[in-house]
């Protein structure tokens, strides 16, 4: 029997040590656990939009069954090709537009952002955090305030320094924008960028706690890397390859966080006190175990309107498109 | 030691065959590279010089290769008429996002009209317009404040970059899109979709544009008295004053020409291929259609065909990818070698060379 | 409103962030001078910045990963050197070849060493003096401040500087004179490469410090500009540099301490400043053109 | 050692591809000799001097200089050897200040400081007053040519080589020039020196050699020659001087009045209240040193700098704001000094620079296209009528030598019958036959009905065709006066002494 031949669209180069970094880990994995059984292919650093279309013509011209296209940009490839090539299966992360043979995938990383903001509210003596934001997304808005309400909770005095550095990976800008942010006496650094820059520029200044993010980047533990988020996209890649193979995969709507293990969160180090650790671990198997939702109220957001009454819980559409941030961060957000 | 020696007039054979030895000897030395990196080379080269012509996919890649090849001639063209008369745009990559921008802004102020007669035209012109006035900041900072154009083109594609992801996540933002950045996808807005005229062949308004464009100027160039001025500034500007030459009118229209074209090859992208304005809709065809221009000797005949060669590399290069796992550093590094190539050895089209020892340090 | 920033803290990162761009664009001046425009420095800096890498991580030696990266640099422009100065090549599309190249290259080489972490530089310490944060920077910000000066007193003091201003300026000239144009354009392509090369270690070993592909992220167009920007002086290299650099500094800074500024017209402003004050300084137009080597991009052959 | 030649060359050879530039040239300098080398233009004297100078290598023959044998590999090894050259196209540095330029022309260069004094120290013992801190680019072509003197100077050469010093020099200049040079003959020094301009010759050089087509065709001693004879030998026919044919001259062509403008280029001079008038018929002669203004004055006439208006009056007219094609349209032309870059662009056909400044008079473009085949027809006449010597009107105009060129730029405004004609240095670095032909065409043109003004640095060739004299001096220009009235002195002081150079008592 012919292999099944599973395709890989990434937006950076495997190297970038984060997002695809992350993505070909995955499809590493994949090959591990099938052998002989897959065949994996993949195209790195592809542009959304055309040239995108392209690559993944080219990738089912070739035989491929299920192809994964990992940026959101490649929505609307994805979704052209499919119509053109119902026996192929696609994958597409981040988006929203499904079809018969397009399903959709995505991390709840707000949750491990949650446990992040509790750690650094603990944490922080200064009682400012920084935060480097890549662009003003509602993924990215999300952690923020997922950060943020737990950061609050665990110190009220807490105030989040946030930082748009327009750029998913620059990591010389990143470096500067940690700089600025320690030089604004921020002690807690948190970044939804992907490169090792900023635990580098911690690193430097002594006595600033951050977290990896989509890589465990335990290079820098156990200080200033304090924790991480980890992008374990493996358990859901070998998951739906297997549903290939056995002929059973549908479209489907993704969105897994801690629980199902899509989101892992690196070890918590010695640098964090014991007790604080005790707390993160708690709070990250209440999440696990669906006991707690991050976006609980009572919430409001940021100009002071209701938003979650007292219990009540963020439904996903709300999430999906968050463009808000919640009450007591300064600052707008860009646009 | 190599000693080179003026030919009287440039040669024409070597002209035509320069291109095709250059090839020939990246082919060795990108099989070379490629057997380092333990892939047959053989095999290599033909998944990218030979396959998406002649393979067994050929029917979709020749397409492909159009739509590839066809904003890369039509910013070429445009920038080729600046650099012929010494006017150095090389941000034209910031006109085709500004160009992208205007247009895709005209066509999503008018959904849902259907009228195409009226939408589409509009986007046309406004992609043109968007393109022509962000060029002419740097026209019109040399011509009023002697401003380097090199510099001031330059720097405003980083200001286009961030106007593009404003654009992104603001103004043009999706309103049915839940939030998520990128604009409405154009393609499925009937009125303002540059779809393919010919289904599979990968001809859209922009590679007729382009095609045009390559006429225009080759028109222009031999034929018009503007071409030929155009021609004289860049060879010696004092001959052009004397021969009734402004040369600030003639710095505006090249700089207005090619910032036209960029735009309007961003327009065509935006409302075919690409669909949507999104974060990272330029991808480099403005910076790609410098060395486009230059291999073509800034010739629009050479142009066209060095924007086909180029779009080859690209699309077999890809394929090489996917096919054969090898990584896109080593097809970047390929093509550099094949612009070494065709450029070191266009010296045999104006120059023998001799071996042997030199006459005189 | 500022009341957070403090100016010394703000110009001792300045100092470091402008510091690649400081280098890479002394070596391009060298080189314009000389009278060739090589715009390939973002492929030097990248290959610099990933032999600076791999030789730092492989020896533990900042130091031999500086000298490195400066020599593999160099290897590179040296590539630029022969198909412009031997097979006069069209300088443009070459020098923008020799990005693609090194990009390509650089990414090569660098397979494996990602998420690595490069052994940290010590920096000096003069007792007293490295409270204040401008005095406790690393030594390569020291250094090319002493390039600066180097270069400027070389060019306008020394007879190798004035028979490489003569060459830029006039080729024909020299070469009836009896100066080996293209071996002076050869020596200052390969400085300008090496030059590039500090810079973009520079970033992979101190700024970031880490490798990863592309992370000189068109810096060396800064560069560039930067040369162009100062008209071709030393001094105007180091404030375009420094302006630069303090721009993208500081905007980072104003956004970390919550000043209510658009944050996409902070971006933009880097670019838009460098571009008005250019329009305010070269609005002078005898003077401006005096400075620019009247060979530069103009191809040599001598024949005879 | 010491009876024997200075310099002996003997069966030198230098080929180009498809040219030979030099066969078989011998010929010797003796200690304290001043050399000629006489020729058209293109007969190989630039190339002979260069294989002295180190710069180019012969391909075949011997050199001895001083009764060793030389065969300099390179100019420094020249000029350690104790040759010095005055380049025919200057090899200066615009940019540099004259201190480095000249440091730049030097073996071993003192220190800066040093270096400045003993330029002033020469320049004034030879009477050639120079600012050792002024740029290059600032001075006039005379100061140009005193920076390469002085660099030769500085270095006590044996033999100093002049590739045609005298071609930018106004007659004082010239005359310090040959003070210079006889100084430095009584101190022992040989000079080879390249002129077209033979009375000099006769009054400087004690021998002489003729090349034609790169060989040697005879040597003689100039003193014993005429002109006539010497210039005859160097084209091997006979010549004619110009028939003058001067009719009376008719109504005001050509009336400027007041003009006053500023240089457009970094180190040029403006004009200052310009007046004159030219009528039909007549030539204008217009003299001065280089550098006082003459670009200017051309480029205003031209079109290509804008006046104000009522400044340029044709016929009656104002043509003040007009530009060059709209000028051509009315009948004014005009001739600009560079023949490489101003007049011609260099890389492109005959047809091309035909097409130039050709196609307003000669309907050469149709409805903004242009019509090759009428400008192709146009050049070719242009070649034919003035005797450009090329394979055909598809070379490059840097193809052609410097007279051909000139001709054919000449041929190219005259044959559009222009109503008036401005011309800049008709026969700068042209040779005698060449000359002729050009000054002919001038005369004829001015007996055809056009007014011609003629800019130029050739007092000779202004008294030879001119009607009447004005000379231009620190961007002035002296009221008109006819040539036949005027003698040798009164033109000096009316061209203002020599731009604030004054004779060094030597
Ligand atoms: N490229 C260079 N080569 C040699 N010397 C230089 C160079 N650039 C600048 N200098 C010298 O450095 C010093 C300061 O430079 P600066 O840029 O201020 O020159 P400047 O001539 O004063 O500028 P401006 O004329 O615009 O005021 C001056 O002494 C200048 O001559
Ligand atoms: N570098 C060169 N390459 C090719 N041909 C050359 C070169 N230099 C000179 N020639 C040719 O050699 C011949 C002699 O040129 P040369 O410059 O020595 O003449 P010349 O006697 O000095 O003329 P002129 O009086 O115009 O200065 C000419 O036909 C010229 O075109
Ligand atoms: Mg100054
Ligand atoms: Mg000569």
């Amino acid at each position: 029997q012919d292999p099944v031949k599973v395709g890989f669209i990434y937006v950076g180069p495997i190297g970038d040590g984060g997002w695809t970094y992350e993505h070909d880990q995955a499809r590493l994995a994949v090959e591990e656990h099938f052998g002989d059984q897959v065949e994996t292919i993949y195209q790195e650093s592809v542009p959304e939009g055309a040239d995108a279309e392209r690559a993944l013509t080219q990738m089912a011209l070739q035989g491929a069954d299920l192809i994964f296209t990992t940026s959101f940009g490649y929505m609307d490839p994805t979704i052209n090709v499919a119509a053109k090539f119902p026996d192929v299966k696609f994958e597409h992360a981040t988006g929203y537009k499904t079809a018969d043979n397009v399903g959709v995938y995505s991390a709840r990383f707000y949750e491990g952002r949650a446990v992040q903001g509790h750690i650094a509210g603990k944490l922080t003596q200064s009682n400012k955090v920084g935060y480097i934001a890549s662009f003003p997304i509602p993924e990215v808005i999300r952690g923020i305030n997922s950060a943020y309400i737990h950061a609050k909770k665990a110190n009220p005095d807490v105030e989040f320094a946030i930082v748009w550095a327009y750029t998913w990976f620059d990591p010389a800008k990143e470096a500067d924008a940690a700089k600025a942010l320690i030089e604004q006496g921020a002690d807690v650094i948190l970044q939804h960028t992907d490169s090792t820059a900023p635990q580098a520029a911690a690193a430097e200044a002594g006595n600033v706690y951050t977290f990896g993010q989509a890589s465990d980047m335990a290079e820098y533990a156990p200080m200033p890397r304090v924790s991480s988020i980890i992008d374990n996209w493996a358990p859901y890649y070998i998951d739906r390859v297997q549903a290939v193979i056995d002929g059973t995969w549908t479209s489907d709507n993704t969105w897994d966080g801690i629980g199902p293990g899509m989101v892992k969160i690196g070890e918590i180090s010695d640098a964090v006190p014991a007790e604080v650790k005790a707390e993160a671990e708690a709070l990250r198997d209440s999440i696990a175990a669906g006991e707690y939702h991050p976006f609980t109220g009572p919430l409001k957001k940021q100009d002071g309107s209701d938003w979650l009454a007292e219990g009540e819980t963020a439904d996903d559409g709300t999430l999906a498109g968050m463009n808000f941030y919640v009450e007591g961060i300064t600052g707008e957000i860009p646009n | 030691m190599i000693r080179l020696e003026k030919r009287p007039t440039p040669s024409r054979v070597w002209a035509w065959a320069t291109p095709v030895v250059a090839v020939l000897a990246t082919m060795v030395a990108g099989g070379i590279m490629f057997a380092a990196l333990g892939k047959n080379p053989v095999e290599a080269i033909r998944t990218i010089f030979w396959d998406p012509i002649l393979g067994e996919y050929a029917f979709y890649y020749r397409g492909q290769l159009l739509v590839k090849a066809g904003p890369l001639i039509l910013i070429a063209v445009g920038l080729s008429l600046g650099f012929r008369a010494g006017i150095w745009n090389i941000g034209a990559e910031g006109q085709y996002i500004i160009g992208a921008i205007c247009g895709a802004a005209v066509g999503l102020a008018l959904y849902p009209l259907e009228a195409r007669w009226l939408v589409f035209p509009l986007m046309i012109a406004a992609g043109a317009l968007g393109g022509l006035l962000w060029a002419m900041i740097p026209g019109v900072l040399k011509t009023r404040f002697n401003t380097n154009e090199i510099l001031v083109s330059l720097l405003l594609v980083y200001v286009a970059e961030q106007i593009l992801a404003w654009m992104a996540l603001g103004p043009l933002r999706n309103p049915d899109g839940s939030g998520f950045p990128g604009s409405r996808n154009l393609r499925q807005y009937e009125a303002a979709a540059n779809n393919e005229l010919i289904a599979g062949s990968g001809m859209h308004w922009g590679v007729v544009a382009a095609l045009i464009a390559v006429i225009f100027a080759y028109i222009l160039l031999s034929r018009h008295l503007m071409g030929f001025h155009i021609r004289l500034a860049g060879q010696s500007p004092r001959a052009a004053r004397f021969a009734g030459v402004n040369p600030e009118r003639l710095i505006l229209f090249c700089l207005g020409i090619s910032g036209a074209l960029a735009g309007l090859a961003g327009l065509f992208e935006v409302a075919g291929p690409a669909g949507q304005i999104s974060i990272d809709f330029n991808t480099g065809y403005g910076f790609t259609a410098i060395i486009v221009a230059f291999l073509g000797r800034l010739h629009p005949i050479g142009i066209l065909l060095a924007g086909l060669l180029m779009a080859l590399t690209y699309i077999g290069g890809e394929a090489a990818q996917a096919t054969m796992g090898l990584p896109a550093a080593a097809i970047q590094a390929f093509q550099g070698m094949l612009l070494f190539f065709l450029l070191g050895f266009d010296v045999l089209t104006s120059f023998r060379v001799r071996l042997g020892r030199e006459a005189h340090a | 409103m500022f009341g957070s920033i403090d100016p010394l803290v703000l110009i001792a990162s300045l100092m470091v962030a402008s510091t690649p761009i400081l280098l890479a664009a002394m070596g391009e001046l060298v080189t314009e001078k000389s009278g060739v425009l090589n715009l390939g420095v973002e492929g030097m800096m990248i290959v610099g910045a990933v032999a600076g890498f791999i030789t730092a991580v492989e020896t533990g030696s900042p130091a031999l990963g500086f000298i490195a990266a400066a020599v593999g640099a160099a290897i590179l422009s040296a590539l630029f050197a022969v198909l412009t100065l031997v097979f006069l090549s069209n300088q443009v599309a070459t020098g923008l070849g020799l990005t693609l190249f090194g990009l390509g290259v650089s990414s090569l080489m660098g397979q494996g060493y990602n998420g690595v972490r490069p052994p940290s530089s010590p920096r000096v310490t003069i007792p007293g003096l490295s409270d204040i944060p401008v005095f406790a920077l690393h030594p390569m910000v020291y250094i090319s401040l002493l390039l600066v000066v180097a270069v400027w007193w070389v060019l306008r003091s020394t007879r190798p500087g004035l028979i490489l201003r003569a060459v830029g300026e006039s080729h024909d000239s020299a070469h009836a004179l009896g100066y080996s144009v293209r071996g002076t354009r050869f020596a200052a392509v390969l400085f300008g490469g090496a030059c590039a090369g500090l810079g973009g270690a520079f970033l992979s070993l101190v700024i970031v410090p880490q490798w990863t592909e592309g992370m000189t992220a068109g810096r060396g167009w800064i560069a560039l500009a930067i040369v162009v920007f100062a008209s071709w002086r030393a001094w105007r290299v180091l404030l375009g540099a420094y302006l630069f650099g303090g721009v993208t500094v500081l905007q980072l800074n104003l956004q970390a301490a919550g000043v209510a500024i658009p944050v996409e017209l902070l971006s933009m402003s880097p670019y838009l400043i460098t571009i008005v004050v250019l329009v305010i300084i070269s609005s002078d137009r005898r003077r401006a053109a005096a400075n620019a080597p009247a060979s530069l991009g103009r191809s040599f052959h001598a024949s005879s | 050692m010491s009876a024997g030649p200075l310099l002996e060359v003997s069966g030198l050879r230098k080929t180009y591809p498809g040219v030979v530039a030099n066969d078989d040239v011998s010929f010797s300098v003796g200690p304290g000799e001043v050399h000629a080398l006489l020729g058209e233009n293109g007969a190989g004297k630039s190339t002979l001097v260069k294989m002295v100078y180190g710069l180019v290598r012969p391909d075949e023959g011997r050199m001895t200089f001083a009764g060793q044998p030389y065969a300099p590999s390179s100019p420094h090894e020249a000029r350690s050897t104790g040759v010095a050259m005055v380049f025919q196209h200057f090899s200066l540095f615009e940019a540099l200040d004259v201190a480095e330029n000249v440091a730049l022309g030097m073996e071993t260069p003192p220190p800066m400081r040093t270096l400045a004094a003993s330029i002033r120290e020469v320049s004034e013992t030879y009477g050639l007053p120079l600012d050792p801190s002024r740029l290059v680019g600032d001075l006039s072509a005379g100061e140009r040519q005193r920076v390469e003197i002085i660099r030769c100077l500085l270095q006590d050469p044996k033999l100093l080589i002049m590739d045609e010093p005298t071609s930018v020099l106004t007659p004082q200049e010239v005359g310090i020039l040959f003070d210079t040079l006889r100084k430095l003959q009584s101190e022992g020094t040989s000079i080879l020196y390249i002129s077209h301009k033979l009375e000099e010759i006769r009054s400087l050089c004690q021998g002489a050699t003729v090349l034609r087509l790169g060989r040697v065709v005879g040597s003689c001693d100039p003193r014993e020659k005429s002109a006539r004879e010497l210039a005859e030998l160097m084209v091997g026919t006979e010549l004619t001087a110009p028939a003058v044919r001067a009719g009376a001259p008719g109504p005001v062509a050509l009336k400027v009045d007041k003009l006053s403008v500023a240089s457009p280029s970094e180190f040029g001079t403006a004009l200052r209240e310009v007046s004159f008038e030219v009528r039909e018929g007549e030539i204008l002669g217009i003299g001065g040193v280089a550098g006082n203004g003459q670009d200017e004055l051309l480029g205003a006439l031209s079109g290509e700098i804008g006046t104000a208006p009522g400044a340029v009056a044709l016929k009656g007219r104002d043509i003040g704001a007009l530009g060059p094609n709209a000028r051509r349209r009315l009948g004014l032309l005009a001739a600009p000094e560079e023949r490489l870059g101003h007049a011609a662009a260099p890389d492109m056909s005959l047809v091309e620079n035909g097409v130039l400044s050709a196609w307003v008079r000669k309907d050469l473009v149709s409805r903004g296209f242009v019509d090759w085949k009428r400008a192709r027809r146009y050049a070719e006449e242009v070649i034919a009528a003035f005797d450009v010597r090329t394979p055909g009107p598809d070379n490059a105009a840097r193809s052609l030598s410097g007279g051909n060129l000139q001709k054919f730029v000449v041929g190219r405004e005259i044959l559009q019958k222009p109503e008036v004609l401005v011309i800049n240095q008709p026969t700068w670095g042209v040779d005698a036959s060449a000359a002729a032909a050009i000054r002919q065409a001038l005369l004829d043109l001015a007996g055809e009905g056009a007014a011609v003004v003629v800019i130029s640095q050739d007092l000779d060739e202004l008294m030879e065709i001119a009607g009447r004299f004005a000379a231009l001096n620190e961007g002035r220009l002296s009221a008109a006066r006819l040539t036949e009235a005027l003698t040798m002195e009164e033109i000096g002081l009316m061209m203002g002494g020599a731009h604030g150079m004054e004779v060094a008592h030597v």
